[in-house]
């Protein structure tokens, strides 16, 4: 045996844990507007550059430069900062409601609401999205009923989800919705699987999978990739690298790659980079994914690149384990404020307007959550029947489950 | 009427499924081109082209995760896993999300998909090629589980299960592919051909999941069994002269708990038999209805008969199978208690 | 003698065996530098360093698959999945390989590792917080399966666990973390603090696998339980003044069918209490195990208490949980049957 | 919508089927000699390259050329040509054997005699493989006694493993050899597991990771690659790439990605192609990747490109899914004679040599399975017991077998 002397085990870390100075000076952020935009039908293999940059458009001084910008329109990014807003004054009632008891559990968006509400404008009627507990700007954005929302989050009588699920574990085909399983990644395959499907059937609708970073290290992530890789399914799968899976730094699931986009690359899948806190950026790159699927060229890898700013979800405390000042420190700044910033050196905003809309805004999701604690809230009012928990297990109630209904009276 | 092996069963019934609706499309690993290990998908491809028959990667979770998302879609996926011992990687597809998916989105997706696997020893598989995992999914709230036993029920159950609204995992006892095995190795099997249920009716026709099937009728104790278990039941009471009455159960979920309770409530006896480990196999859930249901009418204990709790061997697979001579024993056992 | 919770318990156990043994060590999705979101091993890292206790990607069949290449080395891992609920994408690992290895290679290759994980419901955890998967596990040989329901059995099982020659699986009943928890979910919880078996014997003991203990002594019917149903029968017959004989099983595999058969052969009546689903639950393996082997003393049927046949529901929580009033109805019915 | 017309479902087709005309002209091969051999602690970012190229040695003159060479002696080359030879000659009597009805089922290397033989020889005593079924060579190489094999295959009363285990299924810690899986992919996570130990306890001792081409489609192959990446493993992680998965061509598993090793870059883990036919080009790339692992450096994958001249198993008729005449026109060739015309291309060897060295082996292994056969073979003569079968579910019998072997009489 050559002597080499003895293994040491390498355990990544992050730089910095509480106490300590937040750093991200080693995250290299390209300049805004400085990544190519390939033509739609690129060879993967001419890419790979793309899995290790950041596609930006919004630089520091609120312009939307180089080749992803100009593809919205005045109206279209006032009505994408309106969604993301919407979104935060959304969060920040539920979390509040369930410290007050009115439901089980929240998790929230803050600091990732471009990702979501970007990504949903760039849909057509019809497509599919495999969301994670974390896309809710998909339903915000795509008009889906805050109410409603509400009423599962509150698993009152008017939950559509009847009780039966955990908060924010929405669902709603009519809005391109799949169901949210708390299981993670699991719906990363079948988002291929959905547009497989879809391409069996000479379809044009494609689906969209979502992931976070932590659960990429998850096996049906790998699956999913296989599938898509070998069959060109019209999918986009999109990575949300928010930097942290509750407690663990995105190191222990990223390994020695780099970055997440880079997995793509093992499976001829083209991967980006996107700058996850930058609306046009997201809302461009998933255009161009979006496209490729759609027309017959394949699946596309996106990386988000982004930050949880918030806890986990209410069960979590991230004071324990990052600096608490990490999240100002993040180099991509806040979604919302690029691109209000963004509206405003466009001259069709001012913070006085921005003012008045959070406002407005606040007023409208209070009304929706009146409106929603009407129908009860999870420990007072009116619930979903007991009856409710025995139905839909099957098409048809089998013997042995009405057997168990009667025992327990209902 | 054609005499069919039951793998011809099989085939014909997705074959017939096929040809009566578009949105049936068949996958797994092995079953485009060659037409599966056991042939049971040979020819398919050819008739229905590759977007509706084809190779899969080798990752039983993309498999059935690829099936849940087609099915989301509007699809009937009917998919292969090439062996039992090999459907633990998509364990989790299984019963996180295909048996959940239409309970919490309260309908708005469902699952209408069929995991088919071979299942069972006797084969000289090893521990491998020989697993009764059924119990496993049995336990799992929003699946429906089925076995038959033969190439008629084999067609109709299969077809009925691809046209079920819900997620079946349908098991094909692989000892019975050829012919009714009764557990006498030594001795030659009679090919379906010479056998009265390897009369396959042409065409569409369904057996309904939910009902079992009285095999044999009888007076002395009720035997229940389901796969190559009910030709091994059927020696067993020939070979001890006990007036059997052996119910073949066909589904097991959900189960035929009146056809069950009534052979019972005649016979006052009762053995389960089945090929898995016995520990938490599927013979404790359904000794234990019957004691719940005819304790008053039960003269001696329900006895079980069932693979040991060990996994499968190799060398000593005659050792492992409970064959005729075990279930003999508990019969008489039973009758002498 | 200090007062612990079931977590303090449990950190202990690990941290008394990892001071012990080199070769213990300890991972899982979050247990690190964060110490687990139920925080079970907090400050196991600090105490002994990031090759002993550190952060897994999330991935439990590369956990589980990592801990048996580990195992095969010759460490001891004790791993942690973050819910039950989420084992399924490792139970391959589980089934196909820990549980098989040493009996595949003749003790070539042996599996010393402990898979714990928090399982049951009662905390408002929906579907995929709530699952009592043990019947998985329990049908599976070569594995152990471990529930304890107290603090001080949990460290001196887990230590046991650790310690022992082949895989366990240790399900820790979350909702018991704090406090015993009788189902009275309107009325405060007792902490461990005030609760006998909350005092924990410090440094090392084991509570061996395999026996089950006596909870509460009866005549009139035995209730078998483990977990938090140990605590929901304890109120039910407090409730019902029915003398019940209160066996927590502790280890379900190997079972301590001695301790079952001599307490309901002195009762003549049996009750069998689990949060799981009922239909192939570990209640179903119970059940027929007492009528196997009790038959000629049982008076009345063996009724199961359960979790009903459906996934586990988020805001019907209270009407899923057999709680004390459904155990205590069982009670009374087996008490007049 | 855009309407960009009906989607089309795209499955990959192997080139020819039964029938057709095997063409493999489209497969690049590079001369041999002409890839790099980079310093064992390179960037892996530096040698992406090496992931679709393949390493060769052996030229088509038979002369050992290029930067991998020269690392073997004329001793090693021709023990490592005894070993090849008496794989395939154990493999044909084993062959045989099944088809006698002595045993339930085979398995062969035919034509992938140099992957598992040559890697054999880069490891240092204590170094752990985890084989599939197709690393017979290991053991062949590593001195395991023939006989002892063929007992277990035969699962006499002389079998190590006391009939419990499919023929074949070998296992022993002492000669590096895990026991093997029937099931696909599980292993090379474990072997992941078994370096992390390793290191975890400061030992030199390396892992090795044994798939193939179908089965890195598995979910644990993802596994194995997370962790490998995040920990840094001392392991090598082969990939062999025999060109079938039973009746599935790797295009089904490999998709879009072009090579198998391409995966490895998705993970920062170094990938090399290496030619599987050419026993000297599979030693020195097994002897680079070892170093790496025990040097600290981490893992790396290799893929080895060959082809599976045989049946997938005893159960299994290739001529169903793949042109007869595939196998010869495979451009890599046969290892065996590869070899054989190297070491007389050196002198040290010639064809009547071969022929005799031929007899001897096969000899050689006659002998070892009459020895076996004495013990037993599978439906004959002495075979383990039944107890045995009660046996090793636990270190301790348990209560519930004990009283199941004792139902069973035994
Ligand atoms: C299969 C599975 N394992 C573990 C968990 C527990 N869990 C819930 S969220 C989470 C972290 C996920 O992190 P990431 O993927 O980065 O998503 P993020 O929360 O950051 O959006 C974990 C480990 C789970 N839900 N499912
Ligand atoms: C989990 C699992 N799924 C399926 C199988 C059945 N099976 C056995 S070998 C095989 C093909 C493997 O092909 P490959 O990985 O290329 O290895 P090769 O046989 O070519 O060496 C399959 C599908 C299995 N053994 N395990
Ligand atoms: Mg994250
Ligand atoms: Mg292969």
């Amino acid at each position: 045996m050559t002597d080499t002397g003895m293994l040491r085990f390498h355990v990544p870390e992050p730089e910095v844990r509480p106490g300590g100075a937040p750093d991200f000076s080693n995250v290299p952020i390209p300049r805004a507007g400085s990544v190519p935009r390939p033509e739609i039908d690129v060879d993967p293999r001419e890419i790979r550059d793309l899995a290790f940059s950041i596609i930006r458009v919004l630089n520091r001084a609120g312009e939307a430069v180089g080749p992803w910008a100009g593809l919205l329109s005045d109206e279209e990014l006032l009505e994408g900062l309106r969604h993301m807003m919407t979104l935060r004054a959304f969060d920040a009632r539920m979390q509040m409601a369930q410290r007050q008891g009115k439901t089980s559990f929240y998790m929230q968006h803050l600091g990732e609401e471009a990702v979501s509400c970007a990504f949903r404008k760039a849909l057509a009627p019809g497509d599919m999205n495999f969301p994670t507990y974390r896309q809710a700007g998909l339903l915000i954005a795509g008009g889906y009923p805050m109410v409603t929302m509400m009423n599962q989050i509150y698993s009152n009588e008017a939950d559509p989800l009847k009780g039966r699920q955990l908060p924010i574990m929405y669902s709603s085909k009519e809005h391109g919705f799949f169901s949210i399983s708390g299981n993670l990644a699991t719906q990363y395959i079948q988002a291929v699987g959905w547009a497989m499907a879809s391409a069996i059937s000479g379809d044009n609708r494609i689906a969209v999978g979502w992931i976070g970073d932590g659960s990429t290290a998850e096996s049906d992530f790998h699956a999913a990739l296989v599938f898509a890789s070998t069959y060109k399914a019209p999918v986009v799968l999109n990575v949300v690298n928010n930097q942290w899976a509750i407690s663990t730094f995105q190191g222990i699931a990223r390994g020695g790659s780099g970055t997440f986009a880079a997995r793509g690359l093992g499976f001829g899948i083209p991967a980006l980079r996107v700058d996850g806190n930058d609306y046009l950026a997201v809302h461009a790159v998933a255009k161009w994914a979006i496209e490729r699927a759609r027309r017959n060229l394949g699946p596309t890898l996106i990386e988000h690149v982004t930050y949880r700013a918030g806890a986990h979800s209410t069960s979590d405390d991230p004071s324990a384990y990052r600096p608490k000042a990490e999240s100002d420190a993040w180099p991509l700044g806040d979604p919302v404020i690029r691109l209000k910033n963004h509206l405003i050196r466009l001259g069709v905003w001012s913070e006085e307007r921005h003012a008045q809309a959070e406002a407005e805004i606040l007023d409208t999701v209070i009304a929706a959550q009146k409106q929603a604690e009407e129908h009860g809230t999870l420990h007072s009012g009116n619930k979903p029947s007991t009856r409710d928990m025995f139905e839909g297990v099957y098409e048809q109630m089998p013997p042995h489950l009405r057997r168990q209904r009667q025992q327990a009276g209902v | 009427m054609a005499r069919k092996t039951m793998i011809e069963a099989i085939r014909d019934a997705m074959d017939v499924s096929m040809g009566r609706d578009e949105r049936v499309i068949v996958f797994g690993e092995d079953v485009g081109f060659f037409g599966g290990v056991f042939r049971c998908t040979a020819g398919l491809q050819a008739k229905y082209g590759k977007s509706r028959c084809f190779d899969a990667p080798i990752n039983e979770s993309g498999i059935v995760g690829a099936a849940i998302g087609m099915a989301a879609y509007g699809l009937r996926p009917c998919v292969e896993v090439q062996f039992a011992d090999y459907v633990y990687p998509g364990y989790d597809q299984i019963v996180s999300e295909a048996a959940r998916l239409r309970y919490r989105s309260n309908g708005d997706f469902t699952c209408p998909i069929v995991v088919r696997m071979p299942s069972g020893g006797g084969i000289f598989g090893g521990q491998t090629h020989s697993q009764s995992p059924e119990a496993l999914f049995t336990h799992v709230s929003g699946l429906k589980v089925v076995v038959p036993s033969n190439p008629r029920d084999a067609k109709g159950l299969l077809i009925a299960a691809i046209e079920d609204p819900d997620p079946v995992i349908f098991f094909e006892p692989k000892r019975l592919y050829n012919g009714p095995f009764d557990g006498h190795h030594k001795r030659p099997v009679t090919p379906w051909s010479k056998h009265e249920l390897g009369e396959v009716p042409d065409g569409h026709y369904t057996v309904p999941l939910g009902k079992a099937a009285i095999r044999r009728e009888g007076s002395d104790v009720t035997v229940l069994a389901y796969g190559t278990m009910v030709y091994v039941a059927e020696a067993a009471a020939a070979e001890t002269g006990i007036d059997a009455e052996i119910i073949d159960l066909r589904t097991l979920l959900p189960l035929d708990l009146d056809a069950i309770v009534a052979s019972v409530s005649k016979t006052g006896r009762c053995v389960v038999v089945h090929e898995a480990t016995q520990t938490s196999g599927f013979g404790a859930e359904l000794a234990t209805l019957v004691q719940e249901n005819c304790f008053y009418h039960l003269e001696a204990p329900i006895a079980r008969v069932a693979g040991w709790d060990t996994p499968y061997p190799h060398a000593q697979e005659w050792d492992y199978f409970p064959g005729p001579a075990r279930v003999g024993r508990a019969l008489v056992e039973t009758m002498e208690a």
